[in-house]
């Protein structure tokens, strides 16, 4: 059966990030506007994505890999 | 005597839509018959985009010389030759055909047929007496010049575009009835070269599918080149004079001129193509298709200017790329009719993106606009041009429409359909500080001002 | 004498760095004090990218004219009347320096205060005898136009762009010291005036900056503007002549014209500040900061042309923005230097954001590369211009570089601009199908081409 990838779900800390908390960013979620486009047309929901990214950016692989889990689990 | 052929698909029509499938089904290995009765290339290419933008860019060039003491240079305007703007015309004209054709040829599994076709089975035309059969068919027949009742077309006084793309001289005066895309840009290009010029619209405005403030703008600016018009006054009726034609408006209003060129609109070519026949759903005269460009008949797309809709080359591209893929079975994304960048080329240009602010409001309830004047930006004071450009966003969401008028700023919407079609914020691309000095930084003043980090803006 | 005023922010110098810098803290709340020698505005606006491009402007408005009839248009080019170009210029630096004044003003918590200003504390600067202290300072002093050892520019017949920008006639002959961006814009500007124009540059080739097939591409057009140039010839001396300047360059070639125009780079206006006093480190005249614009002193920050990097207005703008919003506490984004946008404004024109082939290359080991050159393109064929669209992506990766040459393509930087700096796949333009017919529309078939769906491309 098809299996949650192995990742450990975030079981280190990072060190507090130096810079404060007000992102720069206004839009709802944390992607470039091309990934945000990516995960609309593939049909995933962006704030069921855990980001990878830079600054808590979902990043394109985060977008694929969850569309890759979601096709691979048929609901 | 028919000897029958079979394709992957089948192509009707040679025009942007129609060779635009071809060579996206020729690139996925698919084979391919494009049946075109006259040149490839369609309207787009021999009768329209192409060159009237020609014709529009002589235009510019003849103001830069009309206009050119403003910027210190001393030239003078002696006139325009029309024979020597048809040959430049036409010599872009046959130079891009040339390679239209040839690339056709090296794309690789495409067949040109020259010939007329008609559908004699679901997915079967016949043309030249011989039968082509795809397990696909895709009708790209295009569209034609439209009339309106109790008006003649003889293309000697009373014109449509193809024939204003053949005229060799300038007219002194000219009547263009409808203040839509293509009427006012012959309105411009001939208003360059010198004629006198009145555009008569029924609608209330120039350019009326555009936003309210941009057809403001536009007429202010036809205004002050001396382009005549009158809007909200429908036409209702022509006579011809001893030297040229007498419009009449409602209200009894008439205008001479020594042309009248017939700007109302295109419709769809779909008559005698044994469509009706075959099960082929017909609305007014265009093909009904579903998101995905599929007719009512199975295995049979329709794209282009027959598909209810913004009639635009690039549409009928991007229409044709979708139904090459989806019979690749890639199932594309469906395309978002409201993301097709749309341009008008008359002087000052227009160009749109998304919604209006008046449809933004109807779809969203609440919205936000931002309205930056090209008064501000240093590359349009050095064209000596005005406009603006204005954003329309949800309130606290994406930006869902640009609209911007000026010189040149047709190429700015490159950018802007990179804004509406990826959803961005005004603070995405506020963070982005443009080149200085250009008139795409209006586009990012723009989102500046709209992200509530103003720069050159007096606020 | 002195009374003593406290502002969150000084900012020292009024140029597009130090400006921006005030207006976004205006726009936060801050209080600022603007301290400013000369004018607000500083080199861009007075003796830099807004004069020179007026001048670029008038260039293409006599080659229009000159060049009219190839579009069928009657005009003649009599020639170029620099007090009329000259009063263009102004006119357009006036009326956007005029702009700036009231923008400052109308802003709120803006104080400009007139006059030389020298560090006396880490936070204070003295100006016109009185303390100005802030609880942060910004440095924005701007450059000057470097010259060579044995290079004695006298604003006669050796000039710097300061005093190529006050010339009152065209020159009949010039000699460009470097062919740089500054260079090539006055090279360009001063041919389209009719001038002779010979560039010389010691490194291999022109706008070295660039990617080596732009270089190629500039090279080629300007031995077809009759633009002549040699690349990888240091300078070695020029002597006074009867009627103008004999140049001399490495292996002994002499170059005899009318003027010597010095453009071999911009310098940092850091002497004499008081900067070392307090304990600013410089590196070779520069000033030092790190990612986030901090110089090796708490609470003073850079900005500008100081700052070792790309020398443009937008930079300084954007760095501006930044500063002020680290200063109100909204922790930005720290600047993508690669990521700004640049524009070389001579005919044809140069865009380029992202990394050129030979870098990216280096960085990412694998990349591929895309030439879409702009015979194919509509728009540019109407325009008879020249030129390529470059892609450079990391292989399977987003586009990492875009380069572009050909008239008009400064304006396409700014779609340019979002595809590198969102870091987009080819396939996520490739989506998007671009109005027919632009020059955009060729930054679209680029991509459409690497991502492996070519349209109009013979491949
Ligand atoms: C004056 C003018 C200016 C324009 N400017 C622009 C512009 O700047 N930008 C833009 O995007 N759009 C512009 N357009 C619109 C653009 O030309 C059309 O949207 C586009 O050509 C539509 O493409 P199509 O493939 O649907 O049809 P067409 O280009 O009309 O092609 C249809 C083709 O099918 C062929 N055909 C028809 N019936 C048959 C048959 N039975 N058998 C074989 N072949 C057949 C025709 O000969 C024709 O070649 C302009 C149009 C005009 C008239
Ligand atoms: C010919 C030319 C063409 C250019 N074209 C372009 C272009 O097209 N696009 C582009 O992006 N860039 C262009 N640039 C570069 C651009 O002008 C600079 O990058 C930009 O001006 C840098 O801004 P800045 O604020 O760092 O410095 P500056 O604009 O030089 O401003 C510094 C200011 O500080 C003031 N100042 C200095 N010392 C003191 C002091 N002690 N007290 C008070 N005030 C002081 C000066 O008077 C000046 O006003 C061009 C430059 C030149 C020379």
């Amino acid at each position: 059966a098809p299996t949650v990838p192995a990742t450990p779900p975030a079981a280190v800390t990072p060190p507090a990030p130096v810079a404060p908390p007000v992102p720069a960013h206004a839009g709802p979620v944390l992607a470039k506007p091309p990934v945000r486009k990516l995960a609309k047309d593939l049909g995933v929901d962006l704030r069921t994505v855990a980001p990878t990214g830079p600054n808590g950016t979902i990043s394109r692989d985060d977008v694929t890999a969850a569309h890759a889990a979601a096709t691979a689990t048929p609901a | 005597m028919s000897t029958d052929s079979h394709f992957d698909l089948v192509v009707l029509g040679g025009g942007s839509g129609g060779y635009a499938t071809a060579l996206r089904a020729g690139t996925l290995g698919l084979s391919v018959a494009l049946i075109e009765k006259d040149k490839v290339g369609g309207t787009c290419l021999h009768r329209g985009c192409i060159p009237t933008k020609a014709l529009l860019h002589a235009g510019e060039v003849a103001d830069a010389a009309r206009e050119a003491a403003q910027f210190g240079v001393r030239a003078s305007l002696d006139g325009v030759d029309m024979a020597g703007v048809n040959k430049y015309k036409d010599g872009v004209v046959s130079r891009l055909y040339k390679g239209l054709q040839s690339t056709l040829k090296v794309r690789g599994g495409i067949t040109t047929i020259e010939g007329a076709g008609r559908l004699v089975g679901p997915t079967t035309v016949e043309v030249n007496g011989q039968r082509v059969t795809g397990r696909n068919l895709v009708l790209a027949t295009g569209s034609y010049s439209k009339s309106l009742p109790g008006l003649d077309v003889d293309g000697e006084r009373i014109l449509t575009s193809e024939h204003a793309l053949e005229l060799d001289h300038v007219p002194s005066s000219v009547v263009v009835l409808g203040g839509g895309v293509i009427g006012v840009e012959f309105a411009s290009a001939w208003r360059s070269f010198g004629a006198d010029v009145t555009v008569v619209e029924a609608l209330p405005r120039l350019v009326a599918a555009e936003d309210e403030e941009v057809s403001k703008a536009v007429e202010r600016a036809f205004r002050k080149r001396g382009i005549a018009f009158s809007t909200g006054t429908p036409f209702t009726g022509v006579e011809k004079t001893a030297d040229g034609v007498r419009v009449t408006i409602e209200g009894g209003t008439t205008f001479d001129a020594e042309l009248l060129l017939v700007a109302v609109g295109r419709g769809p070519v779909t008559a005698d193509l044994g469509l009706a026949e075959q099960g082929v759903v017909l609305e007014r005269g265009f093909v009904r298709t579903d998101e995905r460009l599929r007719t009512s008949v199975p295995n049979v797309y329709a794209v282009g200017d027959i598909v209810p809709g913004l009639q635009l080359a690039h549409r009928g591209f991007q229409q044709g790329i979708f139904v090459a893929e989806e019979i690749a079975g890639l199932a594309p994304t469906p395309i978002d009719e409201t993301g097709i960048p749309r341009v008008t080329y008359c002087e000052p240009e227009v160009a749109s993106v998304g919604l209006t602010e008046a449809a933004a409001r109807e779809k969203y309830g609440s919205v936000e606009t931002l309205n930056y004047n090209l008064g501000g930006n240093g590359k349009s004071q050095i064209l000596k041009t005005q406009g603006f450009v204005k954003l329309v966003r949800a309130t606290d969401g994406p930006v869902v429409g640009i609209h911007m008028v000026g010189s040149r700023v047709g190429e700015l919407i490159g950018e802007a359909q990179l804004i509406y079609n990826w959803e961005a914020y005004p603070s995405d691309v506020a963070q982005l500080v443009h080149m200085h000095p250009t008139q795409n930084e209006a586009l990012g003043e723009a989102h500046l001002a709209l992200a509530g980090k103003p720069l050159h803006v007096h606020s």
